[in-house]
C-alpha cells in the first residue's frame, strides 16, 4: 500500500520566495496605502487655508507634513537635537533600570514570602493609583537637583508596573511544576531559582515592556514641566516645549515623531531581549 | 527494607522489591464549616510491590486527591499511608508522579528535563548521568529530540519524556495521574502499548489512575474501583490476563466480563454523582424508563 | 432504582447567605495573620513617613509635610491653606477633574469600542485602520500637549483631548483583542443556527469580546487619569493636577500632598466603578469564575 | 405505554450524497491535499459514523457539508438539492445542517434556555415567547429542566453537550453534524451521553453524520461505520452495523458487537500506524 497516495489531484507545493510572499501580502499594501492617504489628507488639510482662504477647524492649525520634513532636514544637523535624544535616553534608561533592579526582587520576594507580601503589599496598593506625574512637584522639592527628581519619577512610573507583573506571574506558576520538582528533592532555594525564577521570566518581560512605555511618557512630561521652567534641562521633552515656546510649529511635530521612534525602538529592544532569553517559547 | 536495586544491563529486567503501599482508613476533606467537601472517606488499599494497580472511579470522585496524598503533596486528615512500612511525610523521589497533562519544565529541553532530578540531588554525576540519560532517551525513542523544548514536542513525545524523567530517579513507586488523557485515541493506544513494555521491563510498583476502563484492564494486574464522592473502595477486580499483554487480549471474553462488571458499578456511581450534583429527577425517570437499571 | 445516599457536601448548619456569610468569613480570617499584617503594613509606612518628616526632620525630608500635618489640614473646618474636605475650592478641583475624566472616558469608550469591534469584525477595515493606529500609538500622549493647546482654544479642550486620546488607543486595541479572542466555533455555531450577519454581530461579537473590553476600560481609565494630571499640570486652570502644581508654585506643600492623596483615592474609586459595571454586565463570567474558585 | 414502542416517525429527509469531493488547502502556497476524490452516500434518517486517524480530513468533509469551508472539486447534494459544487464551492450555512462542536460551542453569555431558543428566534420562525417555551419543554425532556436558567459555565460538560444537541434539534434539522462531541469526556459520562443520543434518535430519526475516534462508540451508535484512509482522506472501508435498534449498553458484551469492533479496529489500526509515522516525520 503506497504510503503517500500519489493522486492526479495532488498539486506540487508552490515555492514562493520571501520577496514574492511580501509582494503578495495584501495586508501590507493596504497598510502602506492607508498611511499615504492619511499624509496626503493632512497635507491638504493644513494647506487648505492657503488655497481656499478659510481655515479648517483642527487640521488647519497643524503644520503640513512637507514643512515638517523640511524642518527635520534642518534639525538633523543641529547637535542640540541629538543631544536631547541622548539626554532623554539616559534619563529613561536610568529610571527604568533602577525600577527593574528594585522592582523585580521586591515582586519575587512578595510572591514567595507570605508575611513580606502581607506587610508591603497594602501600602504599595495605596500608592499605586496615584499617577506617577503627580509626584513631579513633590519630587522637585525633595530631590536637590532637577536631574534626580526626573529620575525618581521615571523610576516610580516603571516600578509599580514591574512589581505588579512579577507578583502576578510568580503566583500563577503551574503548581504541578513545583510539585514535580519537590518530589525530585528540590529544596526551597532550588524551587525558587529553578522553577519560580524561570517561570516568572515571561511576566518580567511583559512588565518591562509596559514599564518602558510609561517611562517615556514620564520623562517627556517631567522634562516639559521642570525643564521648561528653569535652566535648560535638555531632552526631547524640553525640545518639544522649547519649540512650542519658540513658536516653530514644525519642530514640535518633529519632536513628537522623534520621541515616537525612540519609544518604539526601546520597546522593540525589550521584545527582542525577551525572545533572546526565552528560546523555549518559540513553537518550532 | 528495600532490597538493593541491581544495576540492570540493557534489556535484562531490573529486579526491584519494595514499593509496597498501604493506605488504612484514609480520609480527606476541603473547605470550612459551611461548605465542607469530604473527598475521601476511610479508604484502605494494599498494593503489592512490582504490580500495576489501576484506580478507576466516576469523574470528580477524588482520584487526583488520592494521587496527591500518596505522593505527599497533601496530608490526609486521618488514617495512615505507608510505603514499605515508612509513613509518607512529604514528596520524595521514591514516589515519582507523572501528571495529567504533562508537567515538563517548559524552559528546559527534553534532555535537561530528564536529568533535572539526579543533577539536583547530585546522585549521578558526569558521564554516569549522561549515559543513563542517553539510555533512557533511546528507550523512549526521543534521541533525536533531546534538545527540543516541550512546546516543540507532540503530545505523545511529551508524555514519553516525562516517563523518562520519572524513571531516571529510580522510584520505588510510579504514580500515574491519567497520563494519557487529552491524547487522541490512536496516540493513546500506542502510548499504552509503549508504557506496558516499559512497565513489564522495569516492574516498578505502579499506581495508575484513569477514567478509561479499557485502558485500566489492558494495563493493570488489579482494578481498584472507587465509589462516588466521598471516595472509598467499592470493589477490587483481579485481572488474570497473562503477561506480556497484547492488544488482542482486550477482545477476549474475560476482558469483556471484567469490563461489564466494572461498568455496572461505575454506572451506578456515575448516576449518583449526576443526580446529587444537579438533582434532576426528570433525568432519572427518563433514564429508568429505558429499563436499563 | 439506585439508592441515592445523602448528598456529598455535608451541610451542618443552614448556610448563611450574603452579609451573614461575609461576616463569617471576616470572623474566620481574624484567626489568620492577614488582617493584622495589612493594618500593620500601612501603620508602619505612616509611622516611617511621620518620623522622617515631622519627628526626626531628616535632611531632605523636613521640607515635606508629615502625615499629621496633612491629615489635620485635610479635616480642618477652616484650613490654614484653604484646602480641606470642608472648603468649596477642594470640591471644585475634584469636580473639575472628574468631569473631564467622565467626558474623556465616555468619548474614548463611545468611539473606541465600536471602532475596535468593527476592526475585529471586518478584515478589510482593519487592514486600513490598524496600521494608522500602530504608527500613532508609540508617540507618548504628552507629546501632543503643544499641538493640543494649539488645536483647542481655552483650558478645557486640550486637557480633555489628551485624556481622550490616551484612553482611545487602549480601548480600541483591547476591544480588537477581544474580538480576536472569540473562538471560531461560536461564529460557526451562530452561522449554523441561521443567524444573519447582524445577529452574529450583536449575539456573538459584542458579548464575546466584553471581557476584554472591560479589561481595556480599566486600563484606559488609569491612562486617562495619568494624562489628565499631566495636562492639568501643564495647561489646566482647575483640577487636581493644577492644584498640585499651583501648591508647588506657591511653595505650600500640604495642599500638594492632599491633591496627590485625593488623586489616588478618586483614581481607585473610578476604576472600582468600571469593575463593578463590568461584573454587572457579565454575570455569566462572574458565576463561572466563582464556581472555579470554590 | 412507554414511548419506545409507539410507531417511530419514518425518516424522509436528510439524505446526503458526496460525489468525488476533493479539497486542497493552500496555506501560503504549500498545497495540502486534505480530501482526495471521496464519494459517500448517506441515506435519510441514517446514523453514519466516520472514523479514521487524526488529522486525516474527516473534519474537512463536515466543514464542507456545514458550509464552513469550500471544496475544490466534486459536488455535495442534500435531499437532491446541490449544496456545493463547481460553481458554488462554498455551501450556504443553514439550520437544516446544524453542527455540534468538539469542545462545545454553547454561547457562554446566554443561559441554556436562551441558547436553545436562539435558533428559532434569529430565523424569525417563532416569537420570543413561543421559542423560550419550546426550549424549556425540550430541555426538560432531555433531563435539563431545572438547569435551564443556568449559564453553560455553571453546568457539567455532559449537561452542556446535551443542551447543545437540544439547541440543534429545536430547529428540526435535516442533518445533525457531530464533530467528536464526546471526546473530552471520561468513559462514564460518555456512556450516559450515548444513551441520551440514542433515545433522542429513536424519537426524531434525524440523519446523523458523526465523526469519532472511539470505535466502540461508532459501532454502538452507528448504522454504518465509514473508515477513512490517512491524509488525503478517502472512504476506505464501510462496516454495516446490523445490530437491531433500539439498542442499549447490554449489547457491549454481545458476540456480534465484538467482531464488528475487531473488524473496524484492524482497518483503522493500519491507517493509524501510517499517520503516526507521517506525524513523527513531520515533527522531526
Amino acid at each position: 500500500m503506497a504510503t503517500v497516495v500519489d493522486s492526479p489531484h495532488a498539486r506540487a507545493p508552490v515555492q514562493r520566495s520571501r520577496w514574492q510572499k511580501l509582494h503578495a501580502n495584501t495586508k501590507l499594501w493596504r497598510g502602506i496605502m492607508a498611511v499615504i492617504c492619511a499624509l496626503v489628507l493632512w497635507e491638504i488639510g493644513s494647506r487648505w487655508d492657503e488655497w481656499v482662504g478659510f481655515q479648517l477647524p483642527f487640521v488647519g492649525l497643524i503644520p503640513p507634513p512637507t514643512d515638517v520634513a523640511r524642518a527635520w532636514g534642518e534639525v538633523i544637523f543641529l547637535s542640540g537635537y541629538w543631544e536631547s535624544w541622548y539626554l532623554s535616553f539616559k534619563r529613561v534608561l536610568g529610571g527604568f533600570l533602577a525600577a527593574q533592579l528594585v522592582g523585580i526582587p521586591l515582586g519575587l520576594l512578595m510572591a514567595v514570602n507570605r508575611y513580606f507580601r502581607e506587610i508591603f503589599f497594602p501600602p504599595f496598593e495605596v500608592l499605586r493609583p496615584i499617577p506617577p506625574l503627580a509626584w513631579v512637584p513633590a519630587s522637585l522639592i525633595f530631590w536637590p537637583t532637577n536631574e534626580m527628581s526626573i529620575a525618581f519619577v521615571t523610576f516610580l512610573g516603571a516600578f509599580f508596573t514591574i512589581v505588579i507583573n512579577v507578583l502576578g506571574g510568580a503566583r500563577s506558576i503551574d503548581i504541578r511544576l513545583l510539585r514535580a520538582a519537590q518530589s525530585m528533592g528540590a529544596s526551597q532555594w532550588h524551587l525558587f531559582s529553578r522553577i519560580v525564577l524561570p517561570g516568572t521570566l515571561p511576566s518580567i518581560f511583559t512588565g518591562a515592556a509596559v514599564g518602558m512605555g510609561i517611562t517615556w511618557e514620564v520623562v517627556l512630561a517631567a522634562e516639559m514641566i521642570s525643564g521648561g521652567g528653569t535652566q535648560a534641562g535638555g531632552g526631547l521633552g524640553f525640545f518639544i516645549w522649547n519649540s512650542y515656546m519658540g513658536g516653530s510649529l514644525e519642530q514640535i511635530v518633529v519632536g513628537m515623531i522623534s520621541i515616537g521612534i525612540a519609544g518604539y525602538l526601546s520597546s522593540s529592544a525589550i521584545r527582542y531581549l525577551g525572545d533572546l532569553s526565552m528560546p523555549w517559547r518559540r513553537m518550532f | 527494607m528495600a532490597e538493593e536495586h541491581t544495576q540492570s544491563k540493557a534489556g535484562e529486567t531490573a529486579v526491584i522489591s519494595g514499593g509496597r503501599i498501604e493506605l488504612r482508613d484514609v480520609s480527606k476533606g476541603y473547605g470550612d464549616e459551611w461548605q465542607h467537601e469530604q473527598v475521601i472517606e476511610s479508604l484502605s488499599i494494599e498494593i503489592e510491590p512490582g504490580t500495576l494497580s489501576a484506580v478507576v472511579g466516576p469523574s470528580g470522585c477524588g482520584k487526583s486527591t488520592l494521587v496527591n496524598l500518596v505522593a505527599g503533596f497533601e496530608t490526609a486528615d486521618s488514617g495512615t499511608i505507608r510505603v514499605d512500612g515508612k509513613p509518607v511525610t512529604g514528596p520524595g523521589h521514591d514516589r515519582m508522579v507523572v501528571f495529567q497533562e504533562t508537567a515538563l519544565m517548559p524552559w528546559l529541553t527534553a534532555y535537561q528535563n530528564i536529568v533535572f532530578g539526579p543533577k539536583l540531588r547530585g546522585d549521578l554525576k558526569g558521564s554516569a548521568l549522561v549515559n543513563e540519560a542517553e539510555r533512557l532517551l533511546d528507550k523512549v525513542g526521543l534521541t533525536e529530540f533531546r534538545d527540543k523544548y516541550p512546546l516543540q514536542l507532540s503530545g505523545g513525545m511529551q508524555r514519553r519524556a516525562e516517563l523518562a524523567r520519572a524513571l531516571i530517579n529510580q522510584p520505588l513507586l510510579m504514580i500515574m495521574d491519567e497520563p494519557f488523557r487529552g491524547l487522541d485515541a490512536m496516540t493513546r493506544e500506542l502510548m499504552q502499548e509503549f508504557f506496558l513494555r516499559l512497565f513489564e521491563e522495569y516492574r516498578r510498583t505502579n499506581l495508575f489512575v484513569t477514567s478509561e476502563i479499557e485502558e485500566a484492564i489492558f494495563l493493570a494486574d488489579r482494578l481498584v474501583v472507587l465509589s462516588n464522592r466521598p471516595a472509598t473502595v467499592r470493589e477490587i477486580i483481579e485481572i488474570e490476563l497473562p503477561r506480556p499483554r497484547a492488544l488482542e487480549m482486550l477482545s477476549s471474553p474475560e476482558a469483556y466480563d471484567y469490563k461489564r462488571r466494572a461498568m455496572e458499578i461505575l454506572h451506578e456511581e456515575a448516576l449518583k454523582s449526576f443526580t446529587s450534583a444537579s438533582g434532576q429527577t426528570e433525568f432519572l425517570e427518563a433514564y429508568s424508563k429505558r429499563g436499563d437499571l | 432504582m439506585a439508592n441515592v445516599d445523602t448528598p456529598a457536601t455535608a451541610v451542618i448548619k443552614q448556610q448563611p447567605t450574603g452579609v451573614g456569610l461575609a461576616w463569617y468569613r471576616f470572623k474566620k480570617s481574624l484567626g489568620t495573620t492577614t488582617p493584622y499584617m495589612t493594618v500593620g503594613g500601612i501603620a508602619l509606612w505612616l509611622l516611617m513617613w511621620w518620623l522622617a518628616c515631622e519627628v526626626w526632620r531628616l535632611p531632605r525630608f523636613e521640607k515635606m509635610p508629615g502625615p499629621v500635618g496633612v491629615m489635620s489640614e485635610l479635616f480642618a473646618r477652616q484650613p490654614f491653606l484653604g484646602i480641606s474636605i470642608f472648603t468649596y475650592e477642594f470640591y471644585e478641583h475634584v469636580w473639575a477633574s472628574c468631569r473631564r475624566i467622565f467626558i474623556a472616558f465616555s468619548i474614548a469608550t463611545g468611539v473606541g469600542v465600536p471602532l475596535g469591534l468593527f476592526m475585529g469584525w471586518s478584515k478589510k477595515f482593519r487592514d486600513y485602520t490598524f496600521p494608522l493606529l500602530e504608527t500613532l500609538r508609540p508617540i507618548p500622549i504628552l507629546a501632543w500637549v503643544p499641538l493640543a493647546i494649539l488645536m483647542f482654544p481655552g483650558f478645557e479642550g486640550p486637557v480633555i483631548f489628551l485624556a481622550t486620546l490616551a484612553s482611545l488607543f487602549v480601548t480600541t486595541l483591547n476591544t480588537l483583542l477581544g474580538v480576536d479572542s472569540i473562538d471560531e466555533s461560536y461564529f460557526r455555531a451562530a452561522g449554523c443556527l441561521g443567524s444573519k450577519p447582524k445577529d452574529v454581530f450583536w449575539h456573538v461579537v459584542v458579548p464575546g469580546s466584553l471581557p476584554f473590553i472591560f479589561t481595556g476600560l480599566q486600563i484606559s481609565i488609569g491612562v486617562a487619569w495619568f494624562s489628565l494630571v499631566a495636562a492639568e499640570m501643564v495647561s489646566g486652570d482647575f483640577g487636581l493636577g493644577y492644584l498640585i502644581v499651583d501648591a508647588y508654585m506657591n511653595n505650600v506643600t500640604i495642599p500638594m500632598v492632599i491633591g496627590m492623596v485625593t488623586l489616588g483615592f478618586v483614581g481607585w474609586g473610578t476604576s472600582a466603578i468600571v469593575r463593578l459595571v463590568g461584573n454587572r454586565l457579565m454575570k455569566w463570567r462572574v458565576r463561572a469564575l466563582a464556581l472555579e474558585r470554590r | 405505554m412507554d414511548q419506545r414502542v409507539s410507531p417511530k416517525p419514518q425518516a424522509t429527509k436528510g439524505a446526503i450524497s458526496i460525489r468525488n469531493v476533493t479539497k486542497i488547502y493552500d496555506p501560503e502556497g504549500v498545497n495540502v491535499l486534505a480530501v482526495d476524490d471521496c464519494s459517500l452516500e448517506i441515506g435519510a434518517g441514517e446514523v453514519c459514523m466516520i472514523v479514521g486517524p487524526s488529522g486525516c480530513g474527516k473534519t474537512t468533509l463536515l466543514n464542507a457539508i456545514a458550509g464552513f469551508h469550500s471544496i475544490t472539486l466534486g459536488e455535495i447534494y442534500l435531499d437532491g438539492e446541490l449544496l456545493c459544487g463547481q460553481e458554488k464551492p462554498l455551501s450556504d450555512q443553514g439550520a437544516d445542517r446544524v453542527v455540534v462542536f468538539q469542545n462545545g460551542a454553547l454561547f457562554p453569555w446566554k443561559t441554556l434556555m436562551d441558547n436553545v431558543a436562539y435558533g428559532p428566534i434569529v430565523q424569525g420562525v417563532m416569537s420570543k415567547k413561543d421559542a423560550r417555551e419550546k426550549a424549556r419543554h425540550m430541555l426538560a425532556e432531555a433531563g435539563l429542566g431545572d438547569v435551564a436558567e443556568k449559564y453553560p459555565g455553571e453546568v457539567s460538560s455532559g449537561m452542556a453537550r446535551r443542551a447543545e444537541i437540544v439547541r440543534a434539534l429545536i430547529n428540526d434539522p435535516k442533518v445533525l453534524l457531530l464533530d467528536e462531541p464526546y471526546r473530552a469526556m471520561d468513559a462514564l459520562t460518555k456512556s450516559i451521553m450515548h444513551e441520551a443520543l440514542l433515545e433522542m434518535y429513536d424519537r426524531t430519526k434525524v440523519t446523523i453524520f458523526f465523526i469519532t475516534h472511539d470505535l466502540e462508540e461508532a459501532i454502538f451508535l452507528g448504522d454504518r461505520v465509514v473508515v477513512m484512509t490517512t491524509r488525503p482522506a478517502r472512504a476506505k472501508k464501510i462496516v454495516e452495523v446490523d445490530i437491531p435498534r433500539p439498542r442499549d449498553y447490554h449489547i457491549l458484551s454481545s458476540e456480534r458487537f465484538r467482531t464488528l469492533v475487531q473488524e473496524t479496529k484492524d482497518a483503522v489500526h493500519e491507517e493509524a500506524i501510517k499517520a503516526f509515522e507521517a506525524g513523527e516525520r513531520e515533527l522531526a
